[in-house]
């Protein structure tokens, strides 16, 4: 089976991000497989590069993404969301002007195209939202 | 064949909203503050889907991480996240409230 | 092909939920047969004369227009949630198709995928 | 003399819990999504309020932007940010409900 | 000196608030006697046997009983709120005053400032 | 009068930012003084500086730094809320070992210390949020 899974909340903030984490890894660990996993909303928040949460807590940026390695994932941001949320990959800071960036792969900045084909193309789509 | 996905408390008019979409077939998750509504007090609120035979589930790590353990009422079924994963699949699609 | 259910269920400029929720059907419209649904508070989306001018938001509300354009011919709410604030169906920039509880229960049951907004 | 903040429609729990903590000398300030409450239709729930003869305003940027001019409860007073400005004066603290 | 008293009215773990709110009490004390009120699903905040460990998030319920040590000694909470959710004092961290409607609606005029979490 | 402004929401996810903004202005354009604007929770996300939304819609970290510059105001994020959001200026990004960084003046990095002084010497203090 394969899984879309679309992430609308911001890391901490509410409990969003934590719960899909923990639903990918269940996906992955019972065998099957996730197609595609699309932060929206507030949940492109996870893909900043500075999240620096004190360490006796779960890193979520780095959480998402020794997941997304270890398994070979992209993680998908919509780009609409990113900017008007001051998330840039360099290609994205130097467009707009700015000297600093602050999303690096395996998160990759793309259209709402990707939801669309990830809700269309997966047997399975799950929301976990503010 | 749905799943509905159920994260706010009973404060909230989610619960009340949700259970008028939930036909029979469905089942109900509670997760994150949605597992509030598990508890016993609360559970008059899903009095008339357990009268339906609506399956209900709350996810266990939320339930443990509110201090509820003890709290639940009888007829929710506690899950884990795999098992989560697994209904996701036994029901064809699914439906966030919040 | 799989049929999509956009859910819009918040009310507009308190949060982005709308706006973005807009902009997934619109691009949802360019791939598949989409259909919307406003329920709850997501009824104000439609509702007319939004004038943001003050307020410095976005008036997206007029692209709800462009719906029909966008092949999104599919457009439902709850004939509940719009009698309960008051609205009727000339109060909206496009007319939904209001539906009693019953035919809300099954549209939900009808789509493939159910998009939240 | 307390100002009450209130952002959130009638679906929400807010408004009616707020409602309960407004005593006599207080006013309430409908903002944001806050100013649904302020249509002649949801205004039932403030009519307890205008009865105990409580100030109500609406933030006027807030009520246009939402298209609910024509709408209004004739019991609430359209305000702008300055005059919200000088009413937080007026009044010697705020609570936000939300 | 002006009195500060912070309200907590969120559930715990579903968002940040409860956490956020507490830091904010503890940095207060260290300036001003402080109180603390605890409103709705608020009150949840301070039950007993919180356990995160399989949610791995962070298990912040323990520093409350700290909030005597750190000279907050004004805690308060709605008796109609514990009630509704099947709570007794014996159940929470730390025993909250409870407060009737009259009293709770005192509370809120006594303070000079009101935060709000 | 002296004002305190505590800002709980980020930007455009929810108004509280912009009415906050608009709520600041009018303090000001009113003749009266902002001791403190005080940004937590999700607030502190309109520290970012690489905050690009369309051309066409209010760019709100632009605004506040703009507020912040015309009248000699400071801008304070929580510490705690901005590190574990992923706000850092270049010492906090030092110190966490980043080598980008998304906070500059007038957008300044600083306890809770600052809410409780803004709050106790302020004669008015409000707060915005979700």
């Amino acid at each position: 089976m394969k899984f879309t899974i679309v992430v609308q909340g911001g890391p901490y903030t509410t409990q969003a991000s934590l719960s899909a984490w923990h639903f990918a890894r269940a996906v992955l660990s019972s065998g099957h497989e996730i197609y595609r996993i699309f932060f929206y909303h507030d949940g492109v928040y996870n893909a900043n590069t500075l999240l620096s949460p004190p360490q006796d807590e779960l890193d979520l940026h780095h959480a998402w993404r020794s997941l997304a390695l270890e398994h070979g994932l992209e993680l998908i941001i919509c780009v609409a969301s990113a900017l008007r949320r001051g998330l840039l990959d360099p290609t994205e800071a130097d467009r707009y002007e700015k000297s600093q960036s602050n999303v690096e792969a395996p998160f990759v900045i793309s259209g709402l195209g990707q939801l669309i084909d990830g809700a269309l193309t997966a047997d399975r789509t799950l929301t976990f939202g503010p | 064949m749905l799943l509905h996905l159920l994260n706010k408390s009973p404060e909230h008019a989610a619960l009340l909203r949700c259970t008028g979409f939930i036909r029979h077939g469905d089942c109900l998750v509670l997760l994150e503050d949605g597992v509030y509504c598990a508890t016993s007090k609360a559970g008059a609120a899903l009095g008339e889907l357990v009268e339906r035979g609506i399956p209900l589930y709350a996810v266990s790590a939320d339930v443990e991480a509110r201090g509820l353990s003890a709290r639940l009422s009888p007829d929710i079924k506690l899950i884990n996240y795999e098992e989560l994963v697994a209904l996701s699949i036994q029901y064809t699609k699914s439906k966030r409230w919040g | 092909m799989r049929k999509l259910l956009f859910i819009q269920s918040h009310a507009p400029h308190g949060t982005l939920f709308g706006q973005e929720g807009l902009d997934a059907i619109l691009a949802g419209s360019a791939f598949v047969d989409c259909a919307v649904l406003f329920l709850g508070d997501g009824v104000y989306q439609l509702l007319k004369d939004q004038a943001t001018q003050t307020l410095a938001s976005r008036n997206y509300s007029v692209s709800y227009q462009a719906l029909f354009d966008y092949g999104v011919d599919a457009i439902f709410c709850s004939a509940a949630d719009l009698l309960t604030r008051g609205l009727t169906l000339e109060d909206l920039i496009v007319a939904p198709t209001p539906l009693n509880p019953k035919e809300l229960e099954a549209i939900l049951h009808d789509y493939d995928v159910i998009l939240d907004f």
